[in-house]
């Protein structure tokens, strides 16, 4: 039992706390904002060159050999920073779904590559009727004679536009046409039947929608042999929340510090707003919640490699616990800024969007909740 | 004691429906829809209000006199909750029910002659400075000063969010004409044209991206005395009669209704999933309907007591509270709705005019937005603190 | 379109609450409290005599033809006093089921009596099993040679040790011994095979629990004529839970002024409670739930006579909401009364016991909200 | 990092559930499962007391030369867990966690050698004097008053809220020894005989209908001088210590936990019509699952902080807040619930020592009266309003 840091962890922070005070201010993100791209590759060579890319890699695989724990830290940096680099994406949940359900020689082909920084993937899972429900997959991966092919819709596809490979779920046609279990397919940019409707996304970095029409894939673009994926999704999207919650609480401490100071600074009937009692009580409330979503995101980062109903129960305690605080940290952050809360001018609305989109993202708060009543086996939930 | 209407209002409400049908477009209820916020675009909101002002109801809580329909308070209900039915667009509410009540009750005829029927008309498009950086809930402390010189008031100073500045061609502002000894006393009402030279706007972009509110500088504006509204110094108690107008006026409950049906409907489509087989969502709903049945029926109680000529007491004023935080539970819900099409921001306005198609269906667009802005209801018009803090003083006595 | 009282009314609710404040002082309601019926059978008589027992029993029968709006305005005084006299098991319920399902027979044999305070009735239906779904009854009718034999389990029966007949529901049992319909049966108190588990009740009162063994009842316990109860009892509950709603406001209006009237005198730190912006900030919340729980309680009266769905929408609602309106006023009021507050020394105790015996009454807010849900065809509530 | 205790804290888990094992009887178990309070009737408790002294665990907190077992915090923790776990009683808090302490920290040698072993033995059985009538959050203005008259103080005045003042052999109590310019600086800290003459006791029932709290009046109650702790006019900031100590001592998780499986079970039970088929109980018990998870994993990072010798920082001011609100949180679950048989009020008491049949079945007894005296979580020992003042101005510096 030791919840403090090693003194490589300690040194970790250290660095990508300095990294992101020194890169990414109002200014960068504005210019990121306006970038078709939602980052930058200038900064994503940086981070392949910090180590962080190869962080949760196998060292087998060309990476570090990290954890969740290392992650979590990162992630708490980039929230602070609002960073937009794909590096959930390609990173957290793209390598993570290789390592699982790949070959030998799909690793091969593909981790070291992410871990140097020479290629970025995105996962196009979600669809419109499947609200947030992993296991709901429309689009089909008819077998053909060389291959296979894909037809069907995604919505939510982060970093989508961006990617040199986006792994697509698909329900892979049984031998009588019926729909079987689910596979994860590997889907070059550019792909003839590709359609991206690209788009700024809330809080930050891109999103897409993504349409596959007749979309002709090797054989070999099936990750693994078939297995149903859907057992390896559920675990990398149960690390992948615990990450997205070290981020929300990187960005509710941002909004707590920077809330905090307005209030001792803006004066209103001749006092600050911090001399009432009603805004020093929301601040303390604030101040607990954000104390409240530290610890689910660490509990989630130290259970991610838990029984897969642990993990789950861990998860998605965590990403309703921490998507309720967010909401309500983002809320009284901007009521309390005022009139200036609720324009484009401070950098309080950025953070709030992000973490809008954080409570969105692979289910919210309710649903984990009722994920959470599910799988600690009150039927009826 | 009974909720239903007599046979006379109910001709009325139907008189209400055949007016909607024959001069709602179809472009305007697509706009309305799809505008996330509650102003209007003034090509669209000013259309209606010229079909209103056709029929004679340009402008139903003024006096008859004045242009107003002389309505009963059952009859100003039945009217706003049909219009909140149909998704008529909204008309430029600073000017309507804004100065237009102040310039009735304390404007000189020539002003009232001037400004009603272009009110009524459409043909003026106003805005309100009241708010500076600095003075929001504390609007006493405004500090844009007005120096008399001659005949004119030479005007310097700002003021901000203030909604529309960059479509209105005049504006009705609170300035200090003089130090008097509590903040209050120096302040004047004042009317001005915003093609005056050394007028300039900033636009702000809220927080869903829209441009709605602005910044206004004043540098050396010259404005005739006689746009003043009433006394010198005494435009507080003026600003003060405008809110307390506007309290009155409004029935929020019928629009609240709609927006929640627009949700529902979302949430029981393939557009979201069927967000209504979502339990979580199911309840919320009825929480929400639930609250604007109370809030309901609190309106209904102020217009009975109307009626009969009562006066509806301290209960008017916890209004603007439960409206506003009854509003961010439903705006807050259609995040809920649309789940993670949520995520796609679409930068370009209006949404009932892009010139390219959208990442998510046409109907999703408003819904974040909507949400973002509207976290302003509990900010904008006094906060919901400043409220408590009222309701604690004025209500209860404390 | 008019929501201001008639003359008739203004004078009802005057002197209601004339009465009540005069005659329900503390003194009073401990007495009641260690009284083993519960309440005060003079006070029943002058309740009679008020004409209050007659109120809502038509006029054929004996009664005034009242409606739902007088029974609220009965029911807020009630509320203000803690009353505990059997008003709503006797009148708002018992007459009810009795006008709803009685033959003429039946009506002409109760009903006058009610109206004179010569009877008093109490309503056995809920069973563990069922929590608060009304159309669960285990408890089964048989049909003898010259009557029926009821067997099963009631709890949660108000008023029941005083009642001296109570309304059992039961499930008749078809011809082929499988269970149909509910039925609801005249049992007069003492029957044999009736067993009372006598209790007080939260918040003043008693109620019991009920076991029936081969109880033994004439052909003509049956109430009407075999029709299924559940709509009667349905528009019955709907109009008590409208009843009770404003018997809620009255209690907490009254918590309102008393902890209004609290924070004003209680000093600490120098200074009267109320000077504290928290505090004022509260009782503002508090005030304003006061206000819609008087909304919805005037609403549900005003649709006790519409059409099912809208009834028992406006009656979901309103349970729904006063419940938690109840919850948030009875706690504050509590809270802001400190260390007094949770004691027995002060009333603020009874109040707030008595609005949590209204919250789980017939189904607490949850369920209500639920049923709600459900009857606006939001089909998975 | 990790989660993971050692192979010498998995045996010493071990240990302590062997002992519990042995030593909890059946009718400690149910008694304390029939308690609605969080103090056990001294009778349950101090026999649990005895049983622990007996093993040297009497004291977990206290110094090892003054019979503390030398746990590390980790051993505490897994103490604390499976007591909770096992549902023993609990002992004399008053007595173990608050005045030992004082006693050890500022106590003469006298006095350590007096009371502490017959704290340990649970031969003394102690209740605090602290709260008066208008001093409640505001304790430092307290009135009781000692006047030195030899070698005796002559004690006058009343305490409150004095948690079992009937039971209690001993007090401990803050008393005004002089009038020094802050208020805080005329307190002292006594140790008082129960059996004094002067002393009254009158008790107060708890909403829930317990007999738990008293008013304690003293009528010129001779104590002597050598009673006092420490210094004359230092009372305040032993007083403090005791509230400091007190705070880092408590697990508070593994007892929700377990007050949240006993809800649990009853709502999957038949006694409840299975309560957990309904959705709302089901979501409002992972709800406060999590909030439970949340709760011990700042506890960890407290012990974890603690174990590597660091300060664990103010982290642990915002615990009792949460503590509180969760624990009224699954109370409220409980009411929920039990449904309609929370009508019934048993007025007896103990429960587990009626002598006639409850009305409802046995385990649904302690139910709602755990609610309704749960109430005082958020009000006794500090307000949850006074806990955010303070943690506004020590953890926020505002």
């Amino acid at each position: 039992m030791d919840l403090t840091l090693s003194d490589e962890q300690r040194l970790l922070r250290e660095s990508a706390d300095r990294f992101v005070a020194e890169t990414f201010d109002p200014e960068h993100r504005k210019k990121a904002a306006n970038d078709p791209l939602g980052y930058s590759p200038a900064i994503w060579k940086q981070f392949a060159e910090l180590g962080w890319l190869a962080l949760p890699i196998s060292e087998a695989h060309g990476g570090l050999g990290g954890g969740a724990i290392e992650i979590g830290l990162l992630m708490e940096a980039f929230g602070r920073g609002l960073v937009s680099e794909p590096f959930l994406s390609t990173v957290v949940i793209g390598a993570a779904l290789v390592a699982e359900c790949g070959t030998e020689a799909q690793k091969q082909a593909t981790l070291p590559k992410i871990a140097e920084g020479a290629l970025t993937l995105a996962f196009a899972h979600s669809e419109r009727a499947a609200r947030f429900d992993l296991g709901y997959v429309d689009t089909t991966a008819g077998k053909t004679a060389d291959g296979w092919r894909l037809n069907g819709s995604k919505i939510a596809v982060l970093d989508g536009a961006a990617a040199d490979q986006i792994i697509v779920s698909a329900r892979i046609a049984n031998a009588n046409g019926a729909s079987g279990k689910q596979g994860l397919f590997l889907v070059p940019a550019g792909t003839p039947g590709l359609t991206l409707r690209d788009y700024a996304r809330l809080g930050g970095g891109r999103g897409c929608n993504l349409d596959l029409k007749d979309v002709q894939l090797p054989a070999d673009a099936l990750l693994g042999d078939g297995t149903d994926a859907l057992p390896a999704i559920e675990t990398v999207v149960d690390r992948a929340m615990a990450a997205l919650g070290a981020e929300a609480v990187g960005i509710m401490q941002t909004l707590l510090d920077t809330t905090l100071e307005y209030t001792k600074i803006r004066k209103q009937f001749g006092r600050p707003l911090s001399a009432n009692q009603v805004i020093r009580h929301r601040l303390a409330d604030v101040a607990m919640q954000v104390d409240e979503a530290r610890s689910m995101a660490l509990r989630a980062a130290l259970m991610a490699n838990a029984e897969p109903g642990a993990r789950g129960r861990a998860a998605s305690g965590a990403k309703a616990k921490i998507g309720k605080c967010a909401r309500f940290v983002a809320e009284q952050a901007v009521q309390l800024h005022g009139a200036m809360g609720v324009t484009e001018e401070l950098d309080i609305g950025a953070y709030f969007k992000r973490l809008l989109a954080f409570d969105t993202l692979f289910g919210n708060s309710a649903h984990h909740y009722r994920r959470h009543a599910a799988l600690s086996g009150r039927a009826h939930a | 004691m009974d909720l239903t209407f007599s046979a006379e209002e109910r001709a009325f409400e139907q008189e209400v429906r055949d007016f909607i049908a024959g001069s709602l477009t179809p472009e305007m209820k697509r706009a309305t829809a799809l505008t996330p916020s509650v102003f209007s675009d003034p090509d669209i909101g000013m259309a209606w209000q010229r079909a209103l002002h056709k029929k004679g109801w340009g402008a139903p809580g003024w006096p008859v006199e004045h242009g107003g329909p002389d309505w009963t308070p059952a009859q100003r209900w039945i009217f706003e909750a049909e219009c909140a039915r149909a998704g008529v667009p909204n008309v430029n509410v600073m000017g309507v029910k804004m100065v237009g009540p102040v310039i009735i009750g304390f404007g000189s005829p020539e002003q009232q002659n001037f400004y009603l029927p272009r009110i009524l008309s459409g043909e003026d498009y106003w805005c309100q400075g009241y708010s500076e950086p600095g003075s929001g809930s504390d609007l006493a402390s405004l500090k844009t000063r007005a120096v008399r010189d001659g005949d004119d008031y030479i005007i310097n100073g700002t003021k901000i969010w203030t909604t529309h500045a960059h479509h209105a061609n005049r504006m009705f502002a609170l300035v200090r004409t003089n130090d008097g000894e509590r903040q209050q006393d120096g302040i004047s009402f004042i009317l001005i044209d915003m093609k005056t030279p050394g007028i300039t706007t900033r636009p702000i972009l809220t927080i869903g991206g829209d441009h709605e509110v602005n910044q206004v500088f004043f540098d050396d504006v010259r404005v005739p005395v006689a746009n003043r509204v009433g006394e010198e110094g005494k435009g507080w108690t003026y600003g003060k009669y405008l809110l307390e107008f506007e309290r009155g006026s409004g029935i929020a409950s019928a629009k609240l209704r709609e927006a929640l049906k627009t949700i529902s409907d979302l949430a029981g489509s393939d557009v979201t999933g069927r967000a209504i087989e979502d339990p979580d969502i199911a309840i919320r709903m009825s929480e929400a309907e639930v609250d604007i049945d109370a809030l309901e029926m609190t309106e209904l109680r102020v217009l009975s007591a109307l009626q009969t000529g009562q006066n509806p007491g301290a209960v008017s004023s916890l209004i603007k509270l439960r409206v506003s935080e009854i509003r961010q539970a439903v705006t807050r819900l259609g995040v809920d709705v649309i789940g993670q099409d949520g995520l796609a921001v679409e930068p370009a306005r209006p949404f009932y005019r892009l010139n390219h198609e959208p990442a998510i269906p046409e109907e999703l667009l408003p819904v974040v937005p909507e949400y973002l802005n509207g976290r302003a209801y509990t900010i904008f018009g006094g906060s919901s603190e400043i409220q408590r803090d009222i309701i604690a003083k004025m209500v209860l006595g404390l």
